[in-house]
């Protein structure tokens, strides 16, 4: 269906190119690729398409209108690029695909399914097909962590809508973070220090970002005084993980691709869930990305804030 | 490398006594970088100057350390000493080792350890320390003074009779502010028309004042020297250059439902009108709400018999854009709203009136021709409550009244009872007021006069109520000095409403990124030493603008703000701060987040080719005006790439001393 | 620091220019005492720290970090210390999430008039971080002798 | 000759082993499997066939010392890095990884011999473990690699109850003295079980024709590199889970009282890799792209007897956060020689 459309679109304008995925070798390989009318066909749209192409956008190139498709929280990463002027909202015509929630084959392997050679959804099951026999899964249980924290189905920027979206945020998403802040400092730190240990600075959490969008990270840039490339001190893996929650805090939104692309599994959308949660809470309810030209949290203040000081339960209220 | 020169001060025994000025100096010598270090008693006197001159040259220092007291009191004495052997004023460092360290350590080891790491934390930054070199920029010799008040319009008069040029920017359609609606003035009781329009007029007439009258600022960018404003000149319907103020249309016009803001909506007026007869341009003005052929397209009646066909009411709003050196603000006050003060039947009873409305019927161009009679039934009043402190000194509701004292109700209040003891004896007056504040000029004495030569009734103590009963207003109030109740059935009252700042002024003080209390007056850049500046460059104050204050202080706030204005003005271009931000702009995102920050508007952003590891190609960048730049830092911090830093205090400055501190 | 003596926490105080410095020289010509383990750095603005100063300090072996800026209101750039308020709590609260102890930081608006508030300020600050103790959390090993 | 261990004694086994020397093991921490540390309280994990990072990291650790420079004032004491003394056991390593080691070997025990690497190869035995239930990623069969005999200085293969050791070098001989002896066909069903599944593998029959060492140029030109790398985000994913990849990087750590010269794993994707004073030699992804697998499909072979740098352990096809990787080059860049 999508295809379709995109075919009607070329013949209003042959030079447009398109940002989609295109299948791999694995099952659950969906690759972000740019377009041109000679290669649309191998474009696809379907349940694997976790990755935000948002961010894919910035290293294309833009001399020509370009027909992006973007689900439902692609769109506030998509509107938050344009906010900071990284994208031109004239150059693209963006596409809304519908999404019902997207699956996770890191999920699917880590319940012990292995050798797994194709996976087919019926309804609310997938069947999968592996080396070792055929079985199946409910669809709800192998979801991206991302969309069990859903924004809702509603396109925040597109220029038309394809397919239909739904939900799938499941329970409170700040659950996870309420539960750290109920802890003490010392398990918190226990906490953090696990998780935190585990990373290899392999920056895939920063180079997917759409909120690590710099042109040059400090991380990366010998004169800043963080430089650095591998944590040699447990100090250097919690530095990188701050820092990188600060600069991205009040431009975060949330859209977990973080968490889903560290080869280590580490949470790390609970650091900008966290500042997220406290922003709402202090400054008053704010979606990065919500729409073009908004102000965030950081770069705004009231005389009446409240202090840095005040006592809050792990940060909470 | 840095070869470094450390110069530790003994301050004669100020620092010697708790630090070992000899262990620091020598300490320091193992730093990195230090070629030299010494000690001295005096390091700020001539011959202490002369040691560090004889150093730079003789070791070919780069820069120097000097360990002495705050850089608050002696940094501009030792760079000059730098500059002098010819080094950059920017590389010299300051270790603060007096305040901060020997005077609040009595421990000579604990003194002098600190005053150890002190000096290599100024070494430490020291090394990453850059000659910066001042920009300068070019003085527009245009003063632009928002507000056509006795504050605007004394700073325009003394700027004009300097030679320079000004702007008077008012937004009503005349100016003379709220001093032309005041009857007479105190302590000495002159008509205050007698004395403002004479000054009114010299403005006119002034060949260097130019009068934009029914204008407001529209924006404004740039900064000190270099302001452009657009002011917005809005559509009066009548053109300013035909109309010779004859007033024929203004009482031809069939519509009587608009109310007279100079008169304080105590009258009616027509939709055509002149504001008073001394009206600065005496030129009429079209109320687009009440006339009928702008509402309904039909009448056009003044249009008819306007013999100088100066009626046009296909007139639109128009811009002017302009380039200022300076700007003054001179917005002025508004008395607060009473109706929120319904304790005192100020909703319920015509009869009861604010001093500025009284003022206005007292005066005999007003709307009962001087004639002290009731709004109410016209009839002459024989019992008159004046009620002092109605919402100034008010703290316990913010919503209501203000916490400040507005200064001038407690003169104004006494000035009305005495002028009407004066001209009627039979009228019965009393006062209720807190304390009589009269810390002014023969102020003191007017108020005895008040009390012992008119009879006025003061009475310590607030009103609690006032109700409507028949007629009469019934004042219930408290008597603290005799501890009693008092009951006062009264004809009038009259309530001394504290005054606040223009409410046009919030806005212009964001346009103007000059910055304001709470109560929304501006700030001056210092409370004592600096009254009249805002502490955004090139902006001053003048008038109520700044805080509650009587005609005097006005006008002398006036002439100073003046006087500032013009040594400005007459520099042919300032020295800019040296310390400012800049872009890196391999690194810059050209994002825009620092520019929300930035409270000048010194960042732009351009299109530049860029040829960097990461890009090449045309980039939006960030580009900080120098001139505008304060140096504050808040853009290098929400800059995620750090592509944002400041000169004389860099991230790497920073961080080393840092390291050092911690090391 | 030498190593035999008993251990005291060491406290870097990042200090307005304009407001908070100058509070601290006030500190000084009262000659009112607070520890040595106190030093100061001398921001333009309290807008001018950047969280990385603080991370800085703490991996270098700092035991607590405080920010001294003009009252609100007070800023004599006008709203640098209304960002700094907002940058240091979501900064404060995200350590303070992460597991370290939120004693270890603070913000105190200290006026150039306030040299006592200054000195009382340092005095519970150092208090409060040698109550804590040692940072071991956001140490750095390499950095320490 | 053989040797068998019934797997109830295993972590027996393992405790002996950890008495005297350190052992290295598949371990489960915060719900990932690595090589790390093995004591009592560890989660062993050796049904996990492909852990997160390889097992490279115990030769060529991510974070190294090399030198420190003491700073006293003025004066600079220099200290290099002490290279290790100790034996270690490196336990449960798949074929795969264990012919990453004769790749290592070939970088770092070239001359100049790489001391700190020499050192740990030289102090660690490496038991490897064949790989029971391969996975669609794997495709080390197309690099010679039997998943069914994987190399070391022991190879264990586990059946349901029993873990046999084959020894290849005395080091390895020396682990397994204590235990019973067994037959070699004892694991030959265990062998065909393997073999069996990995003639199924989806990869592998993948096509290497056309990246011999003389191709370098045509491979180098060719205009689908641009095509092939949009997709990638240039993180080091794909290079620190790697087996094969050896670049590092060398840093220094200004400590306050001095330097500590360390080196890290680099990568070629990121975008400062070899970033020289006149800037970097790769400016766009394209080129840092087409370098990783120029590298380990055509330079590395061209110059080791034509022996590709990549092992088929099919730990980027799963981690790519893109799904971006070297089966994709081969299969875009590769058939197309035969037409």
């Amino acid at each position: 269906m999508i295809v379709n459309r995109l075919q009607e679109l070329l013949q209003d304008d042959e030079n447009l190119q398109f940002v989609g995925w295109e299948k791999g070798e694995t099952p659950f390989d969906r690759t972000p690729k740019t377009f041109t009318a000679e290669t649309l066909g191998n474009l696809c749209y379907d349940s694997f398409c976790g990755s935000n192409l948002s961010k894919y956008l910035l290293s294309q190139k833009t001399d020509k209108k370009t027909v992006v498709l973007l689900k439902p929280c692609d769109s506030y990463s998509f509107n938050q690029l344009c906010t900071e002027r990284r994208l031109n909202r004239d150059a693209y015509h963006v596409i809304g695909v519908g999404c019902k929630g997207k699956i996770d084959g890191e999920k699917i392997r880590k319940t012990g399914i292995k050798g797994i050679l194709s996976v087919r959804e019926e309804g609310e099951t997938l069947k999968i097909e592996t080396l070792y026999g055929t079985t199946e899964i409910p669809r709800k249980d192998v979801l991206l962590d991302k969309c069990l924290a859903c924004k809702g189905k509603e396109h925040k920027c597109a220029d038309e809508v394809l397919g239909e979206s739904e939900d799938t945020c499941v329970g409170d998403k700040y659950e996870t973070v309420a539960k750290l802040e109920a802890m003490t400092p010392d398990e918190r730190f226990a906490f953090w220090r696990e998780e935190l240990s585990k990373c290899i600075r392999c920056n895939a959490c920063r180079n997917a970002c759409p909120a690590c969008s710099c042109i040059k990270c400090v991380f990366d840039n010998p004169n800043s005084g963080v430089q650095n490339k591998a944590a040699a001190d447990d100090f250097e893996e919690n530095l990188f993980h701050i820092i990188r929650a600060y600069h991205v805090a009040g431009r975060c939104t949330d859209c977990g691709e973080c968490s889903r692309v560290c080869p280590q599994g580490i949470p790390l959308h609970l650091l900008n869930r966290k500042i997220i949660r406290d922003v709402n809470e202090f400054y008053g309810d704010y979606q990065a990305g919500d729409a073009i030209g908004q102000r965030h949290p950081l770069t705004d203040f009231t005389f009446e804030d409240s202090e840095p000081n005040a006592e809050r339960k792990g940060g909470g209220k | 490398m840095q070869k470094i020169g450390v110069f530790v001060c003994w301050c004669g025994s100020n620092i010697a006594a708790t630090v070992d000025v000899k262990a620091v100096a020598e300490a320091l010598k193992s730093e990195a970088g230090v070629v030299f270090s010494t000690d001295y008693q005096y390091m700020c006197s001539e011959n202490g100057q002369a040691m560090i001159r004889q150093a730079i040259r003789e070791h070919g220092l780069t820069g120097i350390v000097v360990c002495s007291c705050s850089p608050r009191m002696h940094e501009a004495t030792f760079r000059k000493t730098a500059v002098s052997a010819g080094l950059n004023p920017y590389m010299v460092e300051i270790a603060n080792i007096r305040e901060q360290c020997s005077w609040i350590h009595k421990d000579m080891a604990e003194g002098t350890e600190k005053a150890i790491v002190l000096a290599r934390a100024a070494v430490a930054k020291l090394h990453k320390n850059a000659p910066l070199t001042a920009g300068t920029s070019p003085v527009t010799k245009r003063a632009l003074v928002i507000g056509g008040g006795i504050a605007g319009i004394q700073t325009a008069l003394d700027v004009a009779d300097a030679g320079f040029e000004v702007d008077i920017v008012e937004k009503a359609p005349t100016i003379g502010g709220r001093m032309a609606q005041l009857d007479k003035t105190f302590p000495t009781l002159d008509c205050s028309a007698c004395i403002l329009t004479p000054k009114m007029v010299e403005a006119a007439q002034h060949e260097k004042i130019n009068i934009i009258s029914y204008a407001e600022l529209d924006s404004l960018s740039g900064f000190v020297g270099n302001f452009t404003a657009t002011i917005r000149k809005k559509a009066r319907y009548i053109d300013e250059d035909k109309c010779t103020g004859c007033g024929v249309c203004t009482e031809k016009c069939p519509s009587r439902k608009g109310l007279d803001d100079f008169n304080m909506k105590l009258n009616k007026r027509g939709a055509v009108y002149i504001p008073f007869a001394q009206a600065i341009p005496n030129v009429a003005v079209i109320d687009p709400e009440q006339c009928l052929k702008l509402r309904t397209g039909k009448c056009g009646l003044c249009q008819k018999v306007c013999s100088a066909k100066a009626v046009n009411f296909e007139q639109k709003d128009e811009l002017i854009e302009r380039q200022y050196g300076a700007i003054v603000v001179a917005t002025g006050f508004k008395p607060i709203d009473a109706s929120a003060f319904n304790e005192y039947a100020y909703n319920d009873s015509p009869d009861v009136v604010t001093s500025l409305e009284f003022e206005r019927i007292m005066n005999a161009a007003g709307p009962t021709k001087g004639q002290l009679v009731r709004p109410s039934d016209r009839e002459h009043p024989h019992e008159i409550v004046f009620i002092q402190c109605v919402g100034s000194r008010c703290t316990e509701d913010a919503e209501k009244g203000k916490p400040y004292c507005s200064k001038i109700c407690c003169m104004y209040t006494a000035k009305h009872a005495m002028l009407v003891r004066e001209k009627y004896p039979d009228v019965n007056v009393h006062v209720f007021y807190i304390d009589a504040r009269t810390p002014g000029k023969n102020f003191d004495e007017f108020y005895r006069r008040a009390v012992e030569q008119y009879g006025v009734d003061y009475i310590k103590g607030m009103v609690g109520k006032v109700s409507v009963e028949g007629k009469k207003l019934h004042v219930q109030g408290s008597d603290l000095l005799n501890g009693e109740q008092v009951h006062i059935n009264a004809d009038m009252v009259v309530l001394a409403t504290a005054i606040e700042p223009d409410p046009t002024a919030r806005a212009l003080g964001t346009m103007l990124t000059a910055s304001m209390d709470t109560n929304d007056f501006f700030t001056e850049a210092h409370p004592k030493l600096r009254p009249v500046e805002s502490p955004t460059a090139g902006v001053f104050l003048s008038g109520v603008a700044q805080g509650p204050k009587d005609i005097p202080e006005t006008v002398a706030q006036a002439g100073a703000a003046a006087a500032k204005v013009i040594g400005l003005l007459c520099k042919n271009e300032l020295t800019c701060n040296a310390c400012v931000a800049h872009a890196n702009e391999a690194a810059c995102n050209g994002c825009s987040q620092c520019e929300r920050v930035c409270p000048y508007g010194a960042i732009s952003y351009e299109e530049r080719e860029i040829r960097s590891p990461e890009f090449r190609g045309v980039r939006r960048i960030a580009v900080v005006n120098e001139a505008v730049c304060q140096g504050c830092g808040a853009c290098t911090v929400t800059c995620p790439s750090a592509a944002m830093d400041l000169k004389g205090f860099t991230n790497s400055q920073i961080m080393s001393e840092v390291d050092a501190i911690c090391r | 620091m030498s190593m035999n003596r008993e251990w005291t926490p060491n406290i870097v105080a990042f200090c307005c220019n304009w407001c908070s410095y100058a509070g601290a020289d006030l500190a000084g010509s009262g000659r009112m005492n607070y520890p040595a383990n106190v030093k100061i750095i001398r921001i333009p603005c309290s807008c001018r720290l950047n969280p990385m100063f603080i991370l800085r300090a703490f991996q270098r072996g700092a035991d607590g970090v405080i920010l001294c800026g003009c009252h609100p209101g007070d800023c004599h750039y006008s709203t640098g210390n209304y960002y700094a308020r907002r940058r240091m709590t979501v900064l404060f609260s995200l350590l303070d999430y992460m597991g370290i102890e939120r004693g270890r930081t603070r913000v105190e608006w200290v006026s150039a008039a306030e040299g006592a508030k200054f000195a009382a300020t340092m005095n519970d600050f150092v208090k409060t971080v040698t109550e804590l103790g040692e940072n071991k959390k956001l140490g750095d090993l390499r950095c320490k002798k | 000759m053989m040797k068998k261990l019934p797997l109830e004694q295993l972590p027996a086994f393992l405790k002996g082993i950890s008495e005297t020397k350190t052992l290295v093991a598949p371990v489960e921490k915060g719900g990932q499997v690595n090589f790390d540390l093995w004591t009592e309280d560890s989660t062993l994990r050796l049904d996990v066939l492909k852990t997160v990072k390889s097992a490279k990291g115990a030769f060529f650790p991510q974070v190294e010392d090399i030198v420190h420079f003491q700073m006293q004032g003025k004066n600079i004491d220099i200290h290099p890095a002490e290279v290790l003394t100790e034996d270690f056991v490196l336990f449960g390593v798949r074929a795969c990884d264990a012919r990453s080691f004769e790749l290592l070997d070939r970088v770092f025990l070239s001359d100049p011999t790489d001391p700190f690497y020499a050192a740990r190869r030289a102090h660690g035995t490496v038991v490897t473990l064949a790989c029971n239930r391969p996975e669609e990623t794997c495709f080390c069969t197309n690099f010679g690699i039997d998943g069914a005999d994987p190399a070391g200085d022991l190879s264990a293969w586990m059946t349901e109850d029993t873990l046999y050791f084959q020894a290849n070098t005395e080091k390895g001989a020396a682990l397994v003295a204590g235990l019973a002896d067994c037959d070699d066909g004892e694991i030959t069903e265990t062998q065909n079980s393997i073999r069996e599944i990995l003639n199924k593998l989806p990869l592998s029959n993948l096509n290497l024709t056309g990246f011999e060492g003389d191709h370098l140029k045509e491979r180098f030109d060719d205009p689908r590199w641009e095509e092939l790398s949009r997709g990638c985000l240039g993180c080091g994913t794909c290079t620190f889970v790697c087996p094969t990849c050896q670049c590092y990087d060398v840093k220094d750590f200004d400590s306050g009282n001095g330097i500590r010269r360390f080196r890290c794993w680099d990568s070629c994707m990121f975008s400062d890799f070899t970033l020289m004073a006149h800037g970097t030699n790769r400016p766009t992804q394209k080129e840092r792209f087409r370098q990783r697998f120029m590298h380990k499909l055509v330079y590395f072979p061209s110059n080791n007897d034509g022996i590709y740098s990549c092992v088929g352990c099919g730990r980027c096809l799963e981690k790519c956060p893109q799904s971006n990787h070297i089966v994709n080059v081969i299969k875009t860049l590769g058939v197309k020689e035969d037409a």
